[in-house]
C-alpha cells in the first residue's frame, strides 16, 4: 500500500517536472527536454530461482520499457534493486572487523558471524520494515533480464542465503540518472539448489544410451559371438617391431607422452604398454619407458611388472625399466632425445597425449633409424606424427588398439558399441542437415546443452 | 666500446652480407638440385644449415621482400585512404604484451596511415594490460612522428575502461556515459574531436586490433552489426581463420598476423615512400618467414625430383 | 677421452671465457654487477648453442645441457609443488603450528578433517617403496583413475560428441532465394553463395566419410570402402594444410632464439 | 582383496563423478571440489616417488661406470642445488626455510637458475622445431601415392601464401589456403574429434565397469 502511494506521488512529480521542463526549456534547447522526460517503467517483471544451479541466485526478467529503443528512446540502462534488511550491515561490519582481527578475537567474531548468518532468512521476513532498497546491479538498454548471483560460501561478503524471501525492483534510467521510473515490486522469491540439471538432459540421454550399448555388446561378446575387426596397419606393426628389436638385439623405447593419469588417452596407453611389455618379456628384449608424470610412472611400473609376471619372467623385471625424468616438457624431450641417440632403439612407440614435442621426438627417432609407431588423441599433433612416423594410430584408433592387441572378446565388444554410436552420428547428422535446411528448430534444440 | 667498433662496419657490410647470404642460399639450393638429379639424398644437416641461414641472415642484414597486399588487406588500406581528411577513425588496441609482437606492427602502420591522411583518431582499449602498450605506441608513433598533431583535436586517447563488451554496448549509444573524460582526465566535451561525436554512429571508420576476447568478434557483434559504420580489423594469425566468416559483410577487411601487417606496410610505403624510414617491422619480421618458407618449399621440390628420378631408374632396371 | 675432444672442449671453453670478458666490459657502464651480468648472458648463450649443436650430432655440450636441464627442472617443479600445494593448500587447513612455522595464515574450518584423506592416500602411494605393502599404492591410483574416468566420461560425451554432432547441423543451401537468384549472382569469390554452399556440403560429407573411416567392425569394401577412402583423403588434406600452417609459428620461435644470440649476446643488432 | 578394493574404488568414484555432473546441488559441488583438491595433494607425494626414481637411476648409472657415466653427476648437482635454492631463502635478512616473501622469491638464485638456465634451454628446445619441421617436410613430402600426394599438395598450397612472387595468382592461392584451413580442416577435425570422444567415453566406461584394467597391470 505504501508503495502504491509512492508511485502515484512519483507520477505527479513526473508530470510536474514534465510540464515545467516544457515551459522552461522549450525555447532554449530542445535536447534537454528529451533527457528530462521520465521514461515508461518496465513491465511484467518476474523473479525466479536461477535454473539448474546450486542455488544462491535469482533470475529477473522483464519486458523492456516502452522508451527503450522505441518511443522517446531515452532509456540508457536499468538499475536493479533488492530489498536489504539493515541487519545485513551488522553482518558486514562483523566481516570487516574479522578481517582485521587475529587469534582469539577472530575466533569469537567468527562464531558471532556463523550465528548471524543463520538469522538471514528470519530477518528478511520483516519486509518492508527495518530495511531499504539497495542497487545491486545494472542492465544495459535492450537487456530484459538480470541474474543476481550470490556466493555460496558463508564466509564471503557476497553470500546469498538460500530459502530466504527476496524482493526486487527495476528502475528504467535515462541519461540524467535522477530521471528514472521504478517498476512494481516483485517478491517474495527464494533461491535453492536443484537436484537435477535439466539443461544437461541430452548428455544424460547419451550416457544411458551409450552405457546400454556398451554393456549389451560386452555381454554378447562374453557369450561368444564372433566379431569381425578390420586390420589396422599400426597395430600389426607392433608385433613385427618387437620381433625386429629382438633380432637386432636393440631395445624398445615406449613413450607415454605428457599426459597424466587423468587423461583417458594415457590410460589407453597403459593397456597397450601392458601388451607390449608382455611380448617384450617373452622375447627377452630390453624395454625403456621414460616418464614425465610421477603418477603415470607409478602406474606404468605396476603395468610392466604385472606383464613380466604374466609372461612368466618375473625375474627379468627390474624397477628401472620405467623411470621418471622430470615434469618439465622440454627437459623431458631433451632427455628422451638423448636416450634415442645413445641407446639407438630398434622401435620407438609414442602412445598417449603429446603436445608440441611430438615432432622433436619423432624426427630425432627417425634420425636414430628406429621404426616409429605413434598414436595420439591430440588432433593438433596428428599431422606431425603422420609425417614423421612409420605408422600412426589416429585418434580413436589409439583407444581401439588395446582391444586389438589383446583380442579379448569383451574389449572387442565395446568396439562394436562404438561403431553403432558412429552409425547413429551419421543418421543424426543427415537428419540435422535436413532440419537445418528446413528450419526445423525443434530437432536442433534437442541437442542443445545449456548450462 | 667494442659494440661501437662492431656496429659501424656492419651497417656498411649489411648490403654485402645480404648479397652473400642470398647467393649462398641460391647457389646452395642449385648445387643440391644438381646432386639430387643424380638421385642423391640430401643429408638432413644440410637442410638444418639452410634453415638457419634463411632465418639468421634476414635478422642480421634486414632482407625484406616485396609484399603484394591481398584483397582482404587492401580493402582496409583503401578505406583509410579514401576517407577525406578530418574523418573520425576509432582505433581499438585490444591486446596484451604477450600478443603485441604479432599485432603491434599493424597497429603502428594503421595509426601512421590515419595520421598521415589527417584523420582524427580516437584510441581506446578494452584490455587492462593494453593500456600501457597503448600509451607507449602513442608516445612513439603519434607524438614522436607527428609532433604537430594536438591532443584532443587531431587525436585523443580514451584509455582503458573495464567492462569488456558492456563498454561497447554503451558507447554504441553514448561515448560520454562510458568515457566522461579521456585518459588524462580532460572532459570529452572540451575536446574538439568529440564536438560532433556522440556515439559510435558518428564515426567514419572503426578498426579493432586484437587477438583475444574481448576483441574483434565483440566489436563486430556489439558495435559493427548495430550501427552502420564500416569496420576493419587486425588480429593474430591463429585467430584469423575464425574471423573470415565475417568478411566481407560485417568486416570490410582483415589483417592476419605479421603477414597482414607486412602487406599493409608495403602498401603504405608504396603510397607514401617517405614513411619507409619510420620502420616497417612487419616487413622485417616477414623476411625470415618468407625466406624459410621458400627454402622449405625448395627442399620439398628437390626431394620430389630426386624421388621421381630414383624411381624411374629402379623401373628401368 | 681423445686428444681432439679435449682440444675442442678447451677451445670452446676459452671462447666463452673471452665472450664473458667482452660482454662484461660492455656492460660495465650500465650495470653494477657487470661480471655477473656478463656471465648470465654468456652462460645462456652457451646453453642455447649447446642445444642447437644437437642438430649436428649428439655431443658432450648437448649432454651437459640436457643433464643440467633435467636436474634443475625436476627440482624446480618439486619446489613449486611443495610450496604451492602442500604449504599453500594443505597445511593451512591441517595444522596451526605448522602454519605458523611456514608463516601462512591458518584457516580453521569445520570440514578440514577431510584433508587427512589425501595425506593418507599419499602415504599409501609412498608404500610402493616397500615390497611387502606395495600393493597399497593401488588405492590412491584407483581413486585418481576412477574420479577422472567418471569426470571425463560425461565431459567428453558432451564436448566431443553431442556438441560436435550438433555443430554439423548446417543448411544444405545457404541464403537460398531461388534458382534464378542463385544463377544470376553466381560467383566463385571466397565470400560468394556458391562457395558457402559447397563449404557446407564438404563439411557434411567430410564428417560422414571421416567417421566411416573409423569404423572398426565392418569391412571397408564397396560403397562403404569408397566413403572410407574419401574420409582418409580429407584427413590427409587436413594434416597437410595444418602442417603447412604451423611452419610460420615454428619459424617465429627460431627467430626469437637467433635474435637473442645476435642482440643480447653478440650485440650485433639493436 | 588386493585387486578388488581398488576396482571397487574406481567404480564408486567413477559413478559418483558421473552423477555429480547432473546434480547442481551444493553438496554435490562440495564433494567435487574436495576430490579435485585431493588429487593435487596426492600428486605431490607422487612427485617424491619420481624424484626418488630419478636419483636412483642416476646413481645406478654412475656406479655402473658405463659410457657417459659422468653426466648423471651434473643432473644430481643441478637437482640438489635447485632444491637447496628452492627450500631456503632470506626473509627479513635471515636465512631460513622460506620461499616467497612480500618482495617475491626469497632466494634470488632460484630465480637466476630459472631465468638463465631453464628458460634459454627450454626455448631453444622449442625452437628446434623450426629445423625439424623442415627436415620432416623434406623427408616425408614425396608424391609416393595418393595419400602422400594429398598431404604434399595441401601443405604446399598453404605454404605458398608466403611466396611474394606469385603475381596474379597470389590472391587465389591465399583464398585456397584459407578455404583448406576453414572447410575440409573443420570437417576432418570434427570427424576425428567425434571418434576420439567415442573412444574416450567407451574407455572411461570400461574403466569404471572394471572391464579395462590394463592400468593395474592386468588385461
Amino acid at each position: 500500500m505504501k508503495y502504491k502511494s509512492l508511485v502515484i506521488l512519483l507520477f505527479i512529480f513526473c508530470a510536474f517536472t514534465l510540464s515545467a521542463a516544457q515551459e522552461d526549456a522549450a525555447p532554449v534547447d530542445t535536447v534537454q527536454v528529451d533527457s528530462i522526460l521520465p521514461p515508461a517503467p518496465v513491465s511484467m517483471l518476474t523473479a525466479k530461482d536461477g535454473e539448474n544451479d546450486h542455488g544462491h541466485s535469482i533470475t529477473l526478467r522483464w519486458a523492456l520499457s516502452a522508451d527503450d529503443g522505441a518511443g522517446q528512446n531515452s532509456v540508457l540502462s536499468y538499475d536493479v534493486f533488492r530489498w536489504v534488511p539493515f541487519f545485513m550491515d551488522t553482518l558486514q561490519s562483523i566481516g570487516d572487523s574479522l578481517d582485521a582481527a587475529e587469534g582469539a578475537v577472530a575466533e569469537q567474531l567468527r562464531k558471532r558471524r556463523d550465528q548471524a548468518v543463520v538469522m538471514i532468512p528470519q530477518v528478511h521476513k520483516s519486509y518492508p520494515e527495518q530495511g531499504e532498497w539497495r542497487k545491486i546491479g545494472t542492465a544495459l538498454s535492450g537487456q530484459a533480464s538480470f541474474n543476481d548471483v550470490g556466493v555460496k560460501e558463508r564466509e564471503s561478503r557476497d553470500y546469498m542465503a538460500d530459502h530466504t524471501d527476496y524482493y526486487y525492483r527495476v528502475d528504467a534510467v535515462t541519461a540524467d540518472s535522477t530521471v528514472r521510473t521504478a517498476s512494481e515490486v516483485v517478491g517474495p522469491v527464494q533461491s535453492y539448489g536443484q537436484l537435477f540439471n535439466t539443461g544437461r538432459i541430452p548428455v544424460f540421454v547419451a550416457v544411458i544410451v551409450f552405457g546400454f550399448l556398451t554393456i549389451f555388446f560386452v555381454v554378447r561378446a562374453k557369450m561368444g559371438t564372433e566379431l569381425y575387426v578390420r586390420p589396422l596397419a599400426g597395430i600389426e606393426a607392433v608385433d613385427d617391431a618387437i620381433g625386429r628389436a629382438t633380432e637386432m638385439g636393440k631395445p624398445i623405447l615406449y613413450v607415454l607422452g605428457l599426459g597424466t593419469a587423468a587423461d583417458i588417452g594415457t590410460i589407453a596407453s597403459f593397456t597397450i604398454l601392458g601388451r607390449v611389455a608382455k611380448r617384450v618379456a617373452e622375447y627377452q628384449t630390453k624395454l625403456i619407458v621414460p616418464c614425465y608424470d610421477p603418477i603415470v610412472m607409478t602406474v606404468a611400473q605396476e603395468t610392466v611388472k604385472a606383464a613380466y609376471l604374466d609372461a612368466g619372467r618375473p625375474d627379468d623385471y627390474y624397477e628401472d625399466i620405467v623411470y621418471f625424468v622430470t615434469q618439465s616438457q622440454f627437459a623431458y624431450v631433451a632427455a628422451v632425445n638423448g636416450t634415442m641417440l645413445r641407446e639407438l632403439p630398434a622401435t620407438n612407440m609414442y602412445m598417449g597425449v603429446f603436445y608440441a614435442e611430438s615432432l622433436i621426438l619423432a624426427e630425432t627417432g627417425a634420425l636414430a633409424g628406429s621404426i616409429q609407431i605413434a598414436g595420439t588423441d591430440q588432433v593438433a599433433q596428428l599431422p606431425f606424427f603422420i609425417v614423421a612416423c612409420d605408422y600412426t594410430l589416429i585418434g580413436e584408433e589409439l583407444y581401439a588398439a588395446s582391444a586389438y592387441l589383446g583380442r579379448e572378446p569383451i574389449l572387442l565388444g565395446s568396439l562394436k558399441a562404438q561403431d553403432y554410436a558412429k552409425a547413429a552420428v551419421i543418421i543424426l547428422a543427415a537428419l540435422g542437415l535436413l532440419a537445418a535446411s528446413l528450419n526445423w528448430t525443434a530437432f536442433i534444440n534437442l541437442f542443445s546443452v545449456t548450462s | 666500446m667494442l659494440d661501437a667498433a662492431f656496429s659501424i662496419p656492419l651497417v656498411a657490410l649489411s648490403d654485402i652480407g645480404r648479397v652473400i647470404s642470398l647467393m649462398f642460399i641460391g647457389a646452395g639450393l642449385l648445387w643440391i638440385l644438381i646432386r639430387s638429379l643424380r638421385a642423391k639424398e640430401v643429408d638432413r644437416r644440410i637442410v638444418f644449415l639452410f634453415i638457419f641461414i634463411a632465418v639468421a641472415a634476414p635478422i642480421l642484414f634486414p632482407i625484406t621482400f616485396q609484399e603484394r597486399a591481398t584483397l582482404i588487406v587492401r580493402k582496409v588500406f583503401d578505406k583509410v585512404e579514401s576517407l577525406p581528411a578530418g574523418s573520425k577513425v576509432l582505433l581499438a588496441f585490444d591486446f596484451d604484451p604477450a600478443m603485441a609482437p604479432e599485432v603491434q606492427p599493424m597497429a603502428d602502420a594503421i595509426s601512421r596511415h590515419c595520421l598521415t591522411k589527417g584523420h582524427n583518431v580516437i584510441f581506446m582499449t578494452l584490455w587492462a594490460t593494453g593500456q600501457a602498450l597503448l600509451t607507449q605506441s602513442l608516445e612513439r608513433v603519434v607524438k614522436g612522428e607527428f609532433p604537430e598533431n594536438r591532443d584532443g583535436v587531431d587525436y585523443i586517447n580514451l584509455g582503458f575502461k573495464a567492462g569488456n563488451e558492456n563498454v561497447l554496448n554503451i558507447i554504441v549509444t553514448d561515448f560520454r556515459m562510458m568515457f566522461p573524460t579521456d585518459v588524462n582526465g580532460v572532459p570529452l566535451d572540451s575536446t574538439s574531436i568529440f564536438d560532433d561525436v556522440r556515439s559510435c554512429k558518428d564515426l567514419d571508420l572503426i578498426i579493432s586490433i586484437g587477438g583475444g576476447k574481448p576483441g574483434v568478434k565483440e566489436w563486430v557483434l556489439y558495435v559493427g552489426d548495430r550501427v552502420n559504420v564500416p569496420m576493419g580489423a587486425g588480429v593474430a594469425a591463429v585467430v584469423a581463420p575464425q574471423l573470415y566468416p565475417y568478411y566481407p559483410k560485417q568486416l570490410l577487411g582483415l589483417l592476419g598476423g605479421v603477414k597482414g601487417a607486412a602487406e599493409y606496410e608495403s602498401e603504405l610505403v608504396r603510397q607514401y615512400p617517405h614513411l619507409e624510414e619510420r620502420g616497417t617491422p612487419g616487413l622485417r619480421m616477414m623476411g625470415p618467414q618468407t625466406l624459410a618458407h621458400m627454402v622449405i618449399m625448395a627442399f620439398i621440390v628437390i626431394g620430389n625430383i630426386s624421388f621421381f628420378i630414383s624411381r624411374r631408374r629402379e623401373r628401368k632396371r | 677421452m681423445r686428444r681432439s675432444t679435449i682440444i675442442v672442449m678447451a677451445m670452446v671453453f676459452g671462447l666463452f671465457i673471452l665472450s664473458w670478458i667482452f660482454r662484461s666490459t660492455s656492460l660495465a657502464s650500465v650495470q653494477e654487477h657487470y661480471l655477473i651480468g656478463g656471465l648470465k648472458v654468456t652462460f645462456s648463450a652457451f646453453l642455447t648453442l649447446a642445444i642447437l649443436s644437437f642438430l649436428y650430432k649428439d655431443n658432450p655440450f648437448y649432454k651437459f645441457a640436457e643433464h643440467l636441464f633435467v636436474g634443475i627442472s625436476a627440482a624446480f617443479w618439486m619446489s613449486m609443488g611443495f610450496w604451492t600445494t602442500i604449504v599453500g593448500n594443505l597445511i593451512p587447513r591441517l595444522s596451526r603450528s605448522l602454519s605458523e612455522f611456514f608463516q601462512v595464515p591458518y584457516q580453521p574450518g569445520s570440514y578440514n578433517f577431510v584433508y587427512f584423506i589425501p595425506v593418507i592416500l599419499g602415504i599409501m602411494l609412498l608404500m610402493r617403496l616397500s615390497s611387502k605393502y606395495g600393493w597399497f599404492a593401488r588405492w590412491p591410483l584407483a581413486f585418481i583413475v576412477g574420479t577422472f574416468a567418471g569426470l571425463n566420461f560425461v565431459r567428453y560425451l558432451r564436448s566431443d560428441f553431442i556438441e560436435q554432432v550438433s555443430a554439423t547441423f548446417v543448411p544444405l543451401l545457404v541464403n537460398w532465394q531461388g534458382v534464378g537468384h542463385f544463377i544470376s549472382n553466381f560467383s566463385l569469390s571466397a565470400s560468394g553463395q556458391f562457395v558457402a554452399i559447397v563449404g557446407n556440403w564438404v563439411i557434411f560429407l567430410g564428417v560422414i566419410c571421416g567417421i566411416i573411416y573409423f569404423f572398426f567392425s565392418k569391412e571397408h569394401k564397396g560403397a562403404f570402402g569408397a566413403a572410407s577412402r574419401v574420409g582418409i583423403w580429407i584427413l590427409m588434406i587436413t594434416f597437410g594444410a595444418s602442417f603447412g600452417y604451423t611452419v610460420m609459428g615454428r619459424i617465429s620461435l627460431l627467430v626469437g632464439r637467433i635474435t637473442f644470440l645476435f642482440r643480447d649476446w653478440l650485440n650485433l643488432i639493436s | 582383496m588386493r585387486r578388488q578394493i581398488p576396482l571397487a574404488l574406481v567404480f564408486i568414484f567413477g559413478v559418483f563423478m558421473i552423477f555429480q555432473y547432473f546434480v547442481p546441488h551444493e553438496s554435490s559441488e562440495w564433494i567435487y571440489e574436495f576430490l579435485l583438491d585431493w588429487i593435487y595433494i596426492i600428486g605431490i607425494f607422487a612427485l617424491a616417488l619420481g624424484i626418488w626414481s630419478l636419483i636412483r637411476v642416476s646413481v645406478a648409472k654412475i656406479k655402473a661406470r658405463k659410457a657417459n657415466w659422468g653426466y648423471p653427476i651434473i643432473t644430481l648437482v643441478g637437482l640438489f642445488l635447485m632444491i637447496l635454492f628452492g627450500f631456503t631463502g632470506y626473509r627479513d635478512g635471515s636465512l631460513g626455510f622460506h620461499f616467497m616473501t612480500a618482495e617475491g622469491l626469497s632466494n634470488p638464485m632460484f630465480r637466476n637458475f630459472f631465468d638463465y638456465i631453464l628458460i634459454p634451454i627450454q626455448s631453444t628446445m622449442f625452437a628446434l622445431l623450426a629445423f625439424f619441421i623442415a627436415s620432416a617436410a623434406y623427408r616425408a613430402f614425396r608424391a609416393r601415392n595418393v595419400l602422400a600426394s594429398l598431404l604434399l599438395v595441401a601443405a604446399l598450397v598453404v605454404m605458398l601464401r608466403f611466396n611474394p612472387y606469385l603475381g596474379p595468382i597470389g590472391p587465389y592461392v591465399a583464398d585456397a589456403a584459407s578455404w583448406l584451413l576453414n572447410v575440409p580442416n573443420l570437417a576432418a577435425k570434427r570427424a576425428i574429434i567425434i571418434g576420439i570422444g567415442l573412444g574416450m567415453v567407451a574407455t572411461a566406461l570400461k574403466i569404471i565397469l572394471g572391464i579395462e584394467r590394463g592400468y593395474m597391470g592386468k588385461g
